[in-house]
């Protein structure tokens, strides 16, 4: 059993460097997707021990450099390792038609890997040590492509991680412990106690916040994930986004898990919420917001799936931090839609990408009668996203949303809405604009994408309808995860039902949804349009181009259509908030620091030697101050 | 054997040294070749009584003329100097063998009596139980040091070693001064006898001795801001000595400031001190960084780079606490190697590409894919990236500074690391993404010693198990002082 | 006006660290008996080393490392001289000859000084001499030679051979000691052989210190004298 | 805060310390510097000189009548020798230092000897 | 207290009072030539007298001969070094530059170092005068 | 002028160092005089081919003799010049008339002439500014009007020699010449 | 017997005025006379204390006191001659 788990960790960090080694065409592809496949197929066999044992998870420990390692796979840590393995698992195969260097093999796996070992691990030293692995290896794909976004992407990183780090320390440095379980415990003793001061509790809570957001994309240490998910293999991104960034959402849950009740005795109650918890909703609803509003902005649809994948992870920390069990089970959904239908974007754009060479919008057109089936999987993608039944999207979003009206978060709940309308019109521009109207010329020759890709797509275009139409099957699961941190809470062990009702029917005690209707419905309503498309009317075809000018005159420079600019007047609206761009804010601190630096080093270090003896009587003065006084 | 033959670590770089003028007729390689032979005998003496001391677990006393301390000067070749003497040594070996390719200005026998007088000067300070004997050490060290910085006789050179001597000149003057006072409030100059009496000293002389004892340490272990002269010193230095500057030199100083910081935790004023030395450290730490981020020169910035290093371990040993002082033990073992490593790669990209610049840097994975792919790991381990060593030492060190109750030193170190972080990768990014050129033909010798360095990080980086446990004793060495008078076989003197 | 501040501040600087080591000291009384360690090597130096003058006793037997480490830092100011003052071809700076009364004076003086200096380092256990100031007394006679004389130049490969097989001696005396006594540096004509017992206050006594004394000075007198040499010449083109 | 009473011997070695100190902290001239680093030095020695003595005592030289009991404390004496020797040492390597930096800068200077900075 | 003993002493009183007289020479003469003069000579004799004196103080207050051979070979180094170490230095300040107090009625060696200088010139100059003789 | 034989150059400068280092000891301990004899032995070795020219020849009887009785000479000259530099000195009116002046020796050796100039700088007034081949420059505090008002170069020489150098010749002449 | 105070005194002014001398100059000669008397009238002192306190051995330092003195200042002469 133990040894299962150090399988299901470095198979795919072995795969990645024999990958590299071996660095032939054929070979190298098929080790990365076994490599990919054998960690997930191990979760799937692990199912059935995980969740009867579920309150005496599998475990693995060993010793490394007088450390205790331990991995643990909890119903907790097996739903996120299971997303993470199905996303990696379509990327390898979406890899195999994007990339053709051993290099991305190795790196893509390395952060397979690590992303894996976070979601197993039971203490901070291992959980740091593959979170950097993650973290090193999501670097090396972002710097081959692109040395600047891949820079900020380092630094941000490096700052999370140097955060966490002190966090961790200062946990240490009052719990003494390292693992996860003498953490909680202590940290729960410690609330009584009150050994830890106000001032170090909220620093530690800052850190983790600083280091968890940027992982997560969060506002605003979000800065890096736009140029890091478009500047890149994109089957990488659907991992990156999908699965990746899914840790940074992880470690909030973690952040409740071991330090909730210090937390709270700490920070004490806001309106009725927990105030920590009142912050990362918070800090969720704002991402989403920004974050769906600079989606409608983009003109090149890398970017946009960017700043869409940065909106929604914000949904999940939304979720979590509502900080009812009806928010962890939405945000814990979330974590799985999320990851399937923007993985499934994001290899769309990979097939997009790999077929036309274009990434701009006013380079696409009617795409969909030279690609249908990734036409057909972007629909699905597109549904999920914005949140229609009968998709996963729409349950976990519609979870998300009954949990923030329950527990009375009115504006949160504003910002799930905003979202989602925001959302949507990101992606009919998406739908249209690629798939529809009239096709460049240079888009004639334009091929279905490779069947390897397409099988990446199909693995993650499953589960959106699947899990769509049968949310209860992720439900049941989630209730077993919901009943573990219970566990992991209170060190109680009882059966958590939240979200009840059948497969196919969710019931919350604010409301139900049932897939099937819905689908029975929406499999009618389709039929019904299918129907008037086919008999109807014959519309009379004009060019899509100069339809739309919102009322201004068509000049060359202000020239609107659904291909360019198309939310231009929204972009003219928000001109003032523009301004205030985080990127440019950290951009200028950078240079603040760089000429800092410099000026340190030249007034300093300034070559004369009678003012380095100054230096030394002055450390003499001191000492002499010290001692006089 | 018996163990006073350790003296053969003091005596046979000396010895050797000595002997030099009689072989320089045989030419250049004859002296260089003499000169990988001894250091690599010093190296097997070394191992030899690293193997004692680890085995036996307890320290060689060596008494030098058979007098027993306080009465005659002893070594103490515990726990850490075991292993620190064949760190110098193995360096030092490594360094001979790089000085072939590397040191060609003349004369080059002076250049080896040199060289090797500055690893008797590091051994000698690392194992000294006496407290003026650990002065005549380090100014062995460091005037070896200034003659060896300026030895390229190069305007640069000359000015470097200048400011050296200068900076240097006044720490051991007032390091000395510190000693008188130590001296006359406890009678005697023996560190294990002074830690007995150290409470009974007369307290303002305590005080005062202490700070300036570890004020002209301070200058030659590079803590801000006494540490001007060290970037000057190391940039023009030929570069196996850069390498053993930071490798070990430094480190003598540094074990030094601790081994007496903790042989005084008696005196008065002591907790004061310590509270200097950290934040002296952080700042050393910060600026360091800082002044590393738009350097130039690679060679330049690695030495800031080495300077913050330092003041990261000056903190960890200045905490006062067991786990510090660990840490920093450890964090000095790795830094010794990643460093030699560092130096040595860019030093043989100097003398090979005719410059430490950073634009001789482009292309360098093109042009000496080894030298560049070595020079990258060492980069990675020196950022403090998982998986290579001194990641565990960062942790460790750390975990220690919060625990003592130095978190915002901490927070700032850290904040500093970033700074590191970046221009590292910059070197990495220009070497493996900017530029272009020939493949030149890579040194053999020199390609082993970096492939052996590399993979000691690496290794360490993954099982750092042992070398955590052995460090552990060796910063018990350090911290442990009644352990330490214990093992020093003082005889009564006095009525 | 910046350097009547600067030095204003130093003033004030000097002053007050001046004012703390001053505090210091009054810690450690002038004049008062602060011996420890000092008072066992009064009660014991002339049985346990055969020396009269404790000082000597305590430099090259009781705290030889210390010496040893000593002659290094000069042998070091030699090799280092010698190495940074190097020029492929170099000669005497000097353009003047001394007059005959210099040329003659530093002749007739010359022996002299050196048999002075012989006498300094030979009887180091008896006076306040000793390698040291035997070496530089010798230093001084090539000193003067160089002064007297615009072409003179020591025997360069002599002398430094010479140097380095005092050194090597000093360092295998003390390995004899390792050998006979198991100690390094340890007094084996004294502590092992006994010689020289019953001549204590004269100059067959005090075991290997007259012996390392003579090592040191003609060490210390070969080094300060290469320094000079280095020193008084200057890069010439080929 | 009351001025600590110290003899004049101590004073004097501190006054050389410190002369030596202002010395490096104000002259321009290399020479001047390297001067003030031995006046210094000077002081340092004086200094450790004056720890050992001990009133109406005589030198460790126990010939002519004088013993243990006579003689002050040998170990600062013994300690000086070296510290004179290491100066001495420094000394000539700082002054071929100042020859190569005169010969490379043409002065001596030392605010313009530094090529070497930032 | 003895014979030996007061003439000793009587020698280091006249010793003592000639290094006075010495430095006043020091002082009080005009111009470097004219100090080295008076203070050259007094120091040496100064020296003679301080060393001889104690030595024979020495051996008169009951110490042993060999103080007095001991301070007579100091003496002797002096009174040969000390006249060397003068004419060195009045031969650099000469070289170096210096004039003559401007009281001074005669410069020989001038001259002869300008004949020298310019071996021809000096010649010329020389049957020059001899013409007007 | 001619040169003695090494034999006897060594032997002498043995002879030198040998009584050099009975003064230095001070002392007839058998000790010292066993090691004074290996070293003086040593020494002499190193330093006769300098140190001397006429070896044995110094110690004839007669050289001996001029040298001893040179010694009162010597010393009464020099209290005379003492004496004469405190009148001068302690004078409120300061007495000087200097002046460089030039004379000839006839010493034909170098230790002779080392000799006549420092008794010269030792004695009244006088001080040896430089000795070239023969001829000696005086820096003289009281130039006398006999010398002043010389007529030719020769007179000057003639006249200052007959002050200065000649005194102390007459001894020199034997002890070196 | 007339008492070192008397020696001392005289030495003292002695010493006075030629550190007076060599502190005025005003040539660099100047200040090399005023050097070579001290270090004259040192050499004296030093052999007066030997007897002060009664210790031959002193007389020992003051001749190699003497010896390193001239070579300094035969130095510093051929240095102001024109170079060494
Ligand atoms: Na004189
Ligand atoms: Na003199």
């Amino acid at each position: 059993m133990m040894n299962e788990i150090a399988v299901m960790l470095f198979t795919p960090l072995i795969a990645g460097i024999l990958a590299w080694i071996i660095n032939v065409k054929g070979i190298r592809e098929t080790i990365g997707v076994l490599g990919a496949l054998v960690p997930f197929a191990l979760l799937v066999k692990e199912y059935s021990t995980v969740v009867n044992n579920l309150y005496n998870p599998p475990t693995y420990q060993l010793t490394v450099s007088g450390f205790n390692i331990t991995f643990k796979l909890g119903t907790l840590n097996w739903y996120f390792a299971a997303v993470a393995s199905l996303v990696g698992v379509a990327m390898a195969f979406g890899m195999i038609s994007t990339s053709r260097n051993s290099y991305d093999w190795l790196f893509a796996m390395m952060s397979y890997t690590g992303v894996l070992g976070v979601f197993l691990s039971w203490d901070f030293v291992s959980f740091f040590l593959l979170w950097e692995l993650m973290t090193f290896a999501s670097f090396m794909m972002v710097l081959k492509r692109n040395r600047h976004e891949s820079l900020k992407y380092f630094v941000l990183s490096v700052i999370g991680a140097y955060a966490m780090l002190l966090a961790i320390a200062l946990i240490y440095a009052k719990t003494g412990a390292l693992n996860f379980d003498d953490i909680r415990h202590a940290m729960y003793l410690d609330a009584i106690m009150g050994g830890m001061s106000k001032s170090e509790t909220i620093l530690i809570f800052a850190l983790f916040l600083t280091a968890f957001g940027v992982k997560a994309g969060a506002w605003p240490l979000h800065v890096w994930a736009p140029g890091a998910y478009s500047e890149n293999d994109q089957s990488y991104t659907a991992f990156f986004s999908g699965a990746l960034s899914k840790a940074g959402a992880y470690g909030f849950l973690l952040l409740y898990i071991l330090m909730m009740v210090k937390l709270y005795y700490v920070m004490g109650p806001f309106h009725g919420h927990l105030t920590f918890a009142y912050i990362i909703a918070w800090i969720g609803a704002i991402t989403v917001v920004v974050a769906s509003f600079l989606a409608v902005l983009q003109e090149d649809i890398r970017k946009l799936f960017a700043y869409s994948s940065i909106g929604q992870v914000g949904y999940i920390l939304l979720a979590f931090g509502v900080g009812t069990w009806m928010g962890f089970a939405g945000g814990l959904f979330h974590v799985l839609s999320h990851a399937v239908f923007k993985g499934l974007f994001w290899l769309v754009t990979a097939a997009i990408i790999l077929q036309t060479g274009k990434t701009r919008f006013e380079d696409f057109g009617g795409l969909a009668e030279k690609m249908p089936i990734t036409f057909a999987m972007s629909l699905i993608a597109v549904l999920s996203l914005a949140g229609i039944p009968p998709m996963a999207g729409f349950a976990s979003k519609w979870l998300i949303y009954e949990a923030a009206i329950q527990a009375h978060m009115p504006l949160v709940a504003g910002a799930i809405f905003l979202g989602s309308a925001l959302a949507f019109a990101y992606v009919v521009r998406f739908l249209y604009a690629v798939w529809f109207g009239q096709r460049p010329s240079d888009l004639e020759d334009v091929q279905e994408a490779p069947l390897p890709l397409l099988i990446g797509m199909a693995i993650l275009a499953i589960p959106n309808v699947v899990f769509g139409v049968a949310p209860g099957l992720v439900t049941k699961y989630i209730n077993k995860v919901l009943s573990y941190m219970l566990f992991l809470f209170g060190e109680r062990k009882v059966d958590v039902s939240i979200v009840t009702g059948s497969y196919y029917k969710l019931v919350t005690p604010t409301g139900t949804y049932n897939a099937l209707t819905v689908t029975l419905m929406l499999v009618v309503g389709l039929a019904i349009a299918g129907l008037i498309y086919i008999y109807g009317a014959k519309a009379r075809r004009i060019p899509v181009t100069n339809t739309y000018q919102s009322g201004n005159p068509v000049t060359e420079d202000y020239n609107l259509s659904i291909r360019r600019n198309f939310y231009r007047p929204l972009a003219e609206a928000l001109e003032f908030w523009l301004k205030y761009s985080f990127d440019r804010f950290y951009e200028r601190l950078a240079g603040i620091a760089e000429d800092f630096a410099d000026w340190l080093r030249e007034g300093f270090y300034n070559g004369n030697v009678q003012a380095y003896s100054w230096y030394l009587a002055i450390v003499l003065l001191i000492l002499a101050l010290w001692g006089v006084l | 054997m018996n163990g006073q033959y350790a003296s053969l670590l003091i005596a046979l770089p000396l010895i050797s040294a000595f002997f030099v003028p009689l072989i320089k007729g045989l030419g250049r390689k004859a002296v260089m070749g003499y000169l990988v032979l001894i250091t690599a005998i010093q190296t097997g003496i070394a191992g030899w009584v690293f193997s004692e001391v680890y085995s036996t677990g307890k320290p060689i006393i060596v008494m030098a003329g058979g007098w027993k301390p306080p009465v005659g000067i002893n070594l103490y070749i515990g726990h850490f100097a075991a292993l620190f003497v064949l760190i110098v040594a193995i360096v030092s070996f490594f360094m001979a063998i790089f000085s072939y390719k590397a040191v060609t200005v003349e004369p080059i026998d002076k250049y080896a009596m040199l060289f090797l007088l500055l690893m008797l000067g590091a051994t000698g300070m690392i194992a000294t139980g006496d407290i003026f004997n650990l002065f005549v050490f380090m100014e062995i060290t460091s005037i070896t040091a200034y003659a060896l910085t300026a030895y390229n006789k190069t305007g640069e050179a000359a000015e470097a070693s200048m400011k050296y001597i200068v900076l240097g000149g006044i720490g051991s003057s007032f390091f000395l001064i510190g000693v008188a006072l130590i001296y006359g409030a406890t009678g005697t100059l023996n560190m294990g006898h002074i830690a007995q009496l150290a409470g009974t000293m007369n307290a303002t002389a305590a005080q005062v001795g202490l700070a300036l004892v570890i004020f002209g340490l301070a200058v030659e272990a590079e803590l801000f801001p006494l540490n001007a002269w060290a970037p000057d010193a190391y940039q023009a230095a030929p570069h196996p000595i850069t390498a053993m500057f930071s490798a070990f030199v430094v480190k003598a100083g540094l074990y030094a400031m601790a081994r007496l910081i903790y042989i005084l935790q008696n005196a008065n004023g002591w907790s004061d001190i310590l509270k200097l030395v950290i934040a002296l450290a952080t700042l050393t730490v910060v600026v360091a960084e800082f002044s590393a981020l738009r350097q130039r020169d690679v060679k330049r910035m690695i030495a800031y780079s080495s300077i913050s290093q330092v003041g990261m371990i000056a903190f960890a040993l200045a905490l006062g606490t067991q786990a510090g002082i660990s840490a920093g033990v450890f964090h000095m073992v790795n830094h010794a190697i990643v460093k030699a490593l560092l130096f040595l790669t860019v030093g043989y990209v100097g003398i090979t590409l005719g410059g430490t610049k950073i634009e001789n840097f482009a292309g360098l994975g093109k042009r000496m894919p080894l030298t560049a792919l070595t020079l990258t790991i060492g980069s990675l381990a020196a950022v403090g990236i998982p998986l290579f060593n001194i990641f565990w030492s960062k942790v460790r060190i750390l975990l220690a500074g919060v625990e003592a109750g130095y978190s915002w030193s901490v927070a700032l170190i850290l904040g500093a690391s970033v700074v590191e972080a970046v221009y590292y990768l910059r070197l990495i990014h220009t070497m493996w993404f900017v530029g272009n050129g020939e493949r030149i033909r890579e040194n053999f010798a020199i390609g082993v010693i970096a492939i052996f360095l590399a993979a000691l990080i690496v290794v360490i980086g993954i099982y750092p198990n042992d070398l955590w446990t052995l460090v552990q004793k060796a910063g018990q060495d350090i911290f442990n002082v009644a352990n330490y008078i214990s093992h020093v076989p003082l005889m009564g003197v006095g009525s | 006006m910046v350097s009547l501040l600067k030095r204003s501040l130093a003033i004030i600087s000097i002053l007050i660290i001046g004012y703390w080591l001053a505090q210091g000291l009054a810690g450690v009384p002038f004049g008062q008996d602060k011996m420890l360690v000092g008072h066992y090597y009064l009660q014991h130096v002339k049985e346990q080393t055969g020396a009269v003058n404790a000082v000597t006793a305590i430099v090259v037997n009781y705290r030889g490392f210390d010496t040893l480490g000593e002659v290094t830092v000069l042998f070091i100011a030699s090799t280092g001289v010698g190495a940074l003052l190097w020029r492929k071809k170099r000669e005497r700076t000097a353009k003047t000859e001394g007059s005959v009364v210099l040329t003659t004076g530093v002749e007739l003086l010359f022996p002299f000084i050196v048999m002075f200096g012989s006498y300094i380092f030979i009887h180091g256990h008896l006076t306040p001499g000793g390698g040291f100031p035997g070496g530089a007394t010798i230093a001084t006679a090539f000193l003067l030679l160089y002064m007297a004389f615009i072409s003179y130049e020591i025997p360069h490969r002599l002398f430094e051979n010479l140097e380095g097989i005092a050194g090597m001696s000093y360092v295998l005396v003390g390995l004899i000691g390792l050998a006979i006594g198991g100690y390094f540096l340890f007094d084996w004509i004294w502590q092992t052989w006994h010689w020289g017992t019953s001549n204590l206050g004269r100059l067959f006594s005090g075991g290997f210190i007259p012996v390392i004394y003579t090592i040191i000075g003609i060490k210390v007198g070969t080094e300060l004298s290469g320094i000079v040499d280095n020193m008084l010449k200057e890069e010439v083109g080929e | 805060m009351s001025l600590p009473s110290i003899s004049v011997y101590y004073f004097g070695a501190i006054s050389l310390v410190l002369i030596g100190l202002y010395g490096v902290l104000v002259k321009k001239n290399l020479m001047k510097i390297l001067i003030s680093l031995s006046i210094m030095e000077t002081g340092v020695n004086l200094l450790l000189i004056s720890i050992g003595y001990v009133s109406g005592k005589s030198a460790p030289i126990l010939s002519e009548g004088i013993g243990p009991a006579q003689a002050v404390d040998p170990i600062p004496q013994a300690l000086v020798l070296t510290a004179i020797v290491i100066g001495v040492a420094t000394t000539a390597l700082a002054l071929s230092t100042a020859m190569i930096i005169y010969e490379k800068y043409g002065t001596l200077n030392i605010e313009e000897i530094r090529r070497l900075r930032g | 207290m003895n014979a030996l003993a007061a003439l000793g002493e009587a020698l280091v009183l006249i010793g003592t009072f000639f290094y006075f007289l010495s430095a006043l020479g020091l002082i009080r003469m005009p111009d470097v030539y004219n100090r080295m003069q008076t203070s050259t000579k007094s120091a040496t004799l100064g020296s003679l007298g301080v060393l001889v004196g104690t030595g024979l103080w020495a051996v008169g207050d009951g110490l042993s001969w060999a103080w007095f051979v001991k301070a007579t070979v100091i003496a002797v180094f002096l009174l040969l070094t000390n006249p060397i170490s003068a004419h060195a230095l009045i031969r650099a300040a000469y070289k170096s530059g210096i004039p003559l107090w401007q009281g001074s009625v005669v410069d020989k060696y001038r001259e002869h170092i300008e004949a020298k200088a310019s071996p021809g010139a000096a010649e010329s100059e020389s049957t020059e005068e001899g013409g007007e003789e | 002028m001619e040169e003695a034989s090494n034999v006897s150059r060594y032997l002498y400068t043995l002879i030198v160092l040998f009584l050099i280092w009975l003064a230095l000891t001070a002392s007839l301990d058998p000790q010292e005089l066993t090691f004074g004899l290996i070293l003086s032995a040593i020494v002499a070795a190193i330093t006769y081919p300098i140190f001397t020219t006429r070896g044995l020849a110094n110690l004839h009887p007669k050289r001996v003799t001029y040298a001893i009785a040179y010694v009162p000479y010597f010393l009464w000259a020099m209290i005379m010049a003492n004496l004469d530099v405190a009148y001068r000195v302690l004078h409120p009116k300061k007495p000087i008339r200097p002046g460089v002046v030039h004379c000839k020796t006839v010493l034909k050796t170098n230790p002779g002439k080392l000799s006549l100039a420092n008794s010269i700088t030792l004695t009244p007034g006088t001080i040896t500014l430089d000795v070239d081949g023969d001829d000696y420059f005086i820096h003289w505090i009281w130039v006398p009007d006999e010398v002043l008002s010389a007529k030719s170069e020769e007179e000057h020489v003639e006249r200052a020699s007959e002050n200065i150098t000649r005194p102390f010749e007459k001894f020199l002449k034997v002890i070196f010449g | 017997m007339i008492g070192i105070g008397v020696y001392l005194a005289l030495i003292a002014i002695a010493t006075l005025l030629s550190m007076y001398r060599f502190m005025v100059g005003p040539t660099t000669p100047d200040r090399l006379v005023a050097v070579d008397i001290m270090t004259t009238i040192t050499t004296g002192l030093m052999v007066l204390f030997a007897l002060y306190y009664r210790r031959m051995i002193f007389l020992d330092v003051a001749l190699v006191y003497a010896i390193l003195a001239f070579g300094g200042v035969i130095a510093f002469a051929r240095y102001m001659e024109g170079g060494l």
